[in-house]
């Protein structure tokens, strides 16, 4: 047991703290830090200048720009990064599509795609979810029918982030009608730009217009678009989500939240004294903190013992740090409206202090953390049947 | 003792139920939020003319002479309609500013002006500094021959934006936070001096920024007794609260029944998820949320004009405690029981968790009053007699 | 609507707390209000004279005793009781048995034991639960075989409060192999005395010897001793039990405990200063009182809408009574538990503050609140079948 | 960083766990609680012979020369065990005390008689009034000549009753609850002047009140540094408060695997109770709990030798208030998933309930931890490198 950092991963946290807030624009990471949305623009910049680096995309073969980094100092790297307020390189492509490539696709793919996921030359965006198949996601209902050197995809995607501004769009198809409803389930990358293809933005609670509904109509895709062999995409997808997972729990972010809402917790007051001298509050904080703490180290005993990085396959574990880390993300919403009390109800324009104004709004986006990825429910039933083999 | 309405009850009850039912459905709030105000005047046309403006109001004033059970059965009906329209800035923190503080004279002009939808008003008592503490006023107000000269200003004014009178708390002397030296002063929304900067709240209600550079209000407008108006403004707010929680009660209705509507039609793994025991469960516990959350805010309506000013303070708080913890878990689990169709504002269910969070942000959160809750001594004080 | 008590009902509860607190002796109340044991002898004595004033048995019919008070002051009476630390009659007699009697006995039956029941002449227990079926009570295999003017039981059951006074024991036992398990169970009258019968304390985790086992070894008992119709005893024992769960909320014990929790407080000190002036402790009692006024309003509005008294029949509502009044009950121990810090810590001998002595003990045992008349997880499930839909 | 214990380690953890399995499952439990003591000498001097009580110390002293982790290792077996033998009273508690405050003489004279099972330690911190501060001592020692006279009362000794010798603080100046001013004492346990009451706790461990009346200490017996010891017993303390994280991590996993053996047996409606979905969710709940808990017991290892005390303190109250809030859950759930048969003393799982509640009762509870961590301003300050 050596429960301390070694001096080389000492080095490593100082090199990456040092190039995320040297040298991405303070301009962006303030918005991530302050829960403005970004530009398109902004995602490119951090995205590229990451990948400058060869820093876009770490856990990728080192073939193809990974870096072969110890979990550890992959653990490093996005702790820093999100403490930093950098936006995490383009989740669609680099922990999503980008890995299912990696270990699954062909080499024309390969080539043809990974290059340009990595510097976000191609931005895709994920067609998993459907109206009908939420928490169930196997039972999909988009069909993709293969027509001589094409297939012909029709049905509907939906909660598709960030759509508007997607290249690509990867999907899981349904190009057999199986036994098992898994079994007949295809991973399919499809041009946004195909005819036959629309989108239509939905409002989220917050106000936001990140996520769209997507519509297929005869919409014809290449065979050599397939990503693996037919009918097997429901293994990709659950090795996607796998990945997915373990980045949620996102503990950088919320120790950067923590630390902004105890700064903030000084400008307010109450009777006239600082709430950051409220017992009350302070107590409320810490103990989310004790939590945030006690999810950090399970992380990173989880990462310690595995010496492959994210590369290693799915791992019922990772749905405990969805779970908690999902919970813990919310918890710092509330927190920060207890902090800002009654300025967290005004909504357009803002009224009251800069920060008030996006408390609320993530409030309620941020309910999406215990939904998505496999919502929380799914991840119980997960460990449930992995774990203690109920 | 007896929970059941009365008659006259039951078709109060009707009535209102009857004009949610028809004008203020998804559709209705939605061009009724697009329309300049964010609101429709020609519903507030319909709330006038089925009686509900006048609802609180004594007859002798012009008003229908109902009492804070019928406040509560309209609140609650307002809640489940997510009504935009000015109706709780208006009749109940305006109304009771008036039926409470007016002088008679004074409520023989407002009242039917209220009555007949004609009058709108709004009520600032929050500062910047204030939080959720009405005796934390630093407007001034000073007296200047027979009127008084208003500055300062008030903040998170609820239809502010839209109120033809504000009604205003300031400071006639003492210091910043004493409870001595308060006053109720009636201003004129058009006075020289009073500006406004409206916006709209998350949950869509209109409201504004007041500010008061030497606003003159004449004597005939001064409310309750200017340096002695602390317990005035907590009984208004107790009332407020306690028709807030009436509103609440209403939007927790509305997202545990479509909830359990979810839970009945979607279907996943081949069947609905109603069938999955955990949802059931938490369904369940959504429902006894609900049940304890209604019975305070029936107990809030009761003490309303309970004759003992700390027991009402800390039955109403502890009310406001209630309705605030069910409804942030009532509202978060309906929206993780939905899953991401929740998320959206094409579905009715966020709607109303937005609004049930604001509900818990306003007029001091379930923290807040549990602290005030506990400083009073807490409910079960000495032998009281239950 | 009328949400005030009338003056009758308020008549009637001063009426009852005279009663209560000037003629049970204060050394059996003041047992009850320290969590101290109470001997058979004082639960008699208490019970004798709530029968003596025609106060045992308020809820049975009028011709065996019963008052025919409204719900209401029923409510009352249960209220004031619980407050001045009075021992309720006997459930076993007076909830349980009496009333399944009362509703379905024959005239023989009314006349030997509902009197003897109502004074506590007899003393009843109760065979319910056994080693196979606790929640899936319907599960029982405790049988009863008819032998001529005879039932021949064997069989075991458990839980069994107080059987070491019992001089009767009211079981469920199965008297057909019918395919429908709730359809071969029957209700039968057992004297304690019978050969064949044994039983066995079972020591609980505070130190109580309250529970026993009980078996039946080729146990004979007329079948003049069965309740009802053979076969019929499941509908009883649902009866019974939607009687029990409404007690079990026990609103005015929770009420007396908190009074003397924030009593209490004031005797104890942290940092020199009086705990009962400490913000943290005093909202965190603040909090068990908010649910528990509005649990006892919930009670009220159910109660209030009941013109029936507790005879009506069963209603899932009592079920969300069940259910909060439990937790709340258990929340009450733990704060006596953060009240005496440390000093909850000794068992025997005694040390520390006389109160402090049943803080643990308590939290121990009431754990079985939840568990008892029906697990928790068992009325949620009746909860989301009734009233849901589900 | 590595989480995976050395080859040394594992061959401890391996000799701990065969000798908790042979010697401490309930029935030898049983018949050691009989004992007078409450608790097997007998197995004690298996402890001493596997080299177990000397594992904290130096070699030079007599010792093994473990270190946190180790202690850790064996703890968590203990808590697996619901061992009743003194071991952290003696071995981790009066073991820190020596190892951190008594002189080298003194040290070479005692460690080798508790290496050998010989000696047994307790260490008398609380008083009456103090709660769990451990700076509110009203004990006093004063000088008399080269020795020390003390006076007072030290309340809640843990395993007070058979110690042969008791380490107690003592204020030699300063007043209530001043941290300067403080004294740690070795005191014989034949002492003319100091009566016990023993007691058992809740969890069947013995424990003392002790009473000091013109107890004379030695030179020799006085450990750090009289007047300036304040330090000290706060390091003992979140030393022992880290061993009791291990063994309540000890104590949570034993309950947590009983619990899901539990469910996965008890058959109810035709089927093993764990096929029930909302029980399967709150077994998930459990075992997340046992992580997080686990996770901050190795954090609070780890932390006893920082150089940083504030930063010690801070890690080690929050690891306790996770271990007092996972230990409350997975304990009550325990009891709850295993209905009646839980609630008996017949089956293990009530045994672990009733050590896991005292142990959040110990050494500051969840909410004295937090109250302490919060004043100390929170985990992650200001920019902290990580």
């Amino acid at each position: 047991m050596e429960l301390n950092f070694t001096e080389q991963e000492r080095a490593f946290r100082a090199e990456a703290r040092r190039f995320f807030r040297d040298e991405i624009p303070r301009s962006i990471r303030d918005k991530t830090l302050e829960g403005r949305d970004l530009s398109r623009e902004d995602l490119v910049t951090a995205h590229r200048l990451m990948n400058a680096r060869g820093w876009a995309v770490p856990q990728w073969p080192v073939e193809w720009g990974g870096r072969d980094w110890s979990a550890v100092q992959t653990y490093l790297y996005h702790d820093e990064m999100e403490q930093a307020g950098v936006p995490p390189p383009l989740p669609f492509n680099v922990t999503m599509v980008g890995p299912v490539i990696a270990a699954f696709g062909n080499d024309a793919q390969k080539r043809r795609f990974l290059p340009a996921i990595a510097n976000l030359d191609l931005w895709f965006c994920q067609g998993f979810s459907e109206p009908g198949s939420g928490s169930d996601l196997a039972s999909l209902a988009t069909v993709a029918r293969r027509d001589g050197g094409h297939y012909v995809v029709n049905g509907q995607k939906t909660w598709t982030s960030l759509a508007q501004y997607a290249d690509w769009i990867f999907c899981l198809v349904r190009t057999s009608a199986a036994a098992r409803k898994q079994e007949g389930i295809s991973f399919l990358l499809i041009d946004m730009k195909s005819p036959g293809i629309t989108w239509r933005p939905i409002q989220t609670i917050d106000g936001g217009r990140e996520i769209n509904e997507v519509f297929f109509d005869d919409v014809r895709v290449p065979a050599e678009n397939l990503v693996g062999a037919e009918n097997k995409g429901w293994d990709y997808a659950k090795y996607l989500l796998s990945n997915e997972r373990t980045s949620i729990a996102r503990i950088g972010v919320s120790k950067e939240r923590i630390r902004r809402i105890k700064r903030l917790a000084a400008f307010e007051r109450a009777g006239g004294v600082p709430l950051s001298e409220d017992p009350r509050l302070r107590e409320k904080i810490a103990a989310v903190e004790v939590e945030l703490k006690a999810l950090e180290l399970t992380l990173l005993r989880a990462v310690a013992s595995d010496r492959h990085g994210s590369r290693a396959g799915p791992d019922p574990f990772s749905s405990i740090l969805k779970i908690k880390g999902s919970e813990i993300q919310q918890a710092t919403t509330e927190l920060l409206m207890d902090v800002v009390g009654p300025y967290c109800m005004p909504a357009d324009p803002a009224i009251g202090p800069g920060y008030a104004a996006a408390a609320a709004p993530t409030y309620f986006n941020w309910r999406k953390l215990s939904i998505y990825g496999g919502s929380n429910e799914i991840q119980r039933n997960i460990i449930a049947k992995a774990i203690l083999g109920l | 003792m007896n929970f059941d309405p009365s008659d006259d009850q039951r078709l109060l009850r009707d009535s209102i139920d009857r004009l949610i039912a028809l004008e203020s459905d998804m559709a209705h709030r939605r061009r009724g939020a697009a329309l300049p105000d964010g609101w429709s005047r020609e519903l507030w046309e319909k709330f006038a003319a089925l009686g509900f403006l006048g609802l609180p109001f004594a007859e002798a004033d012009g008003g229908i002479g109902g009492g804070p059970a019928e406040t509560m059965i309209v609140m609650e009906a307002l809640g489940r309609g997510l009504v935009l329209e000015p109706y709780f800035a208006t009749v109940v923190l305006g109304g009771a500013c008036l039926r409470l503080g007016a002088p008679a004279a004074l409520r023989a002009e407002l009242v039917p002006r209220i009555a007949a939808g004609s009058l709108l008003l709004a009520f600032g008592w929050t500062e910047r500094q204030s939080r959720y503490d009405p005796v934390d006023v630093t407007t001034t107000a000073r007296r200047d021959g027979g009127s008084w000269i208003l500055n300062g200003a008030k903040s998170l004014v609820m239809h502010g934006d839209v109120a033809d009178k504000i009604i205003v708390t300031a400071r006639v002397a003492g210091g910043p936070r004493e409870r001595a030296g308060l006053g109720v002063f009636l201003v004129e929304g058009a006075s020289a001096g009073l500006r406004r900067t409206a916006y709209r709240s998350q949950d869509g209600i209109g409201a504004a920024e007041i500010t008061l550079e030497d606003v003159r209000v004449d004597a005939q407008f001064v409310l309750g007794e200017p340096g002695n108006d602390a317990a005035l403004i907590e009984r208004v707010l107790d009332e407020a609260i306690a028709a807030r929680c009436a509103e609440a009660v209403g939007v927790m209705a509305a997202m545990q029944r479509l909830t359990v509507d979810h839970l009945k039609t979607r279907r996943q793994f081949g069947r609905p998820i109603g069938d999955f025991q955990a949802l059931q469960h938490r369904a369940v516990d959504q429902l006894i949320a609900l049940e304890l959350a209604r019975s305070m805010a029936l107990l809030a309506a009761m003490m309303v004009d309970a004759p003992d000013a700390a027991e009402r303070r800390r039955t109403i708080a502890a009310a406001k405690v209630q309705i605030g913890r069910s409804g942030r878990r009532i509202g978060e689990e309906a929206i993780q029981l939905h899953g991401g169709i929740g998320m959206t504002m094409e579905y009715e269910v966020g709607h109303y968790f937005k609004r049930m969070t604001l509900i818990d942000r306003s007029f001091g959160d379930a923290d807040w009053q549990l602290a005030a809750l506990a400083r009073a001594g807490g409910l079960f004080v000495d032998d009281d007699g239950d």
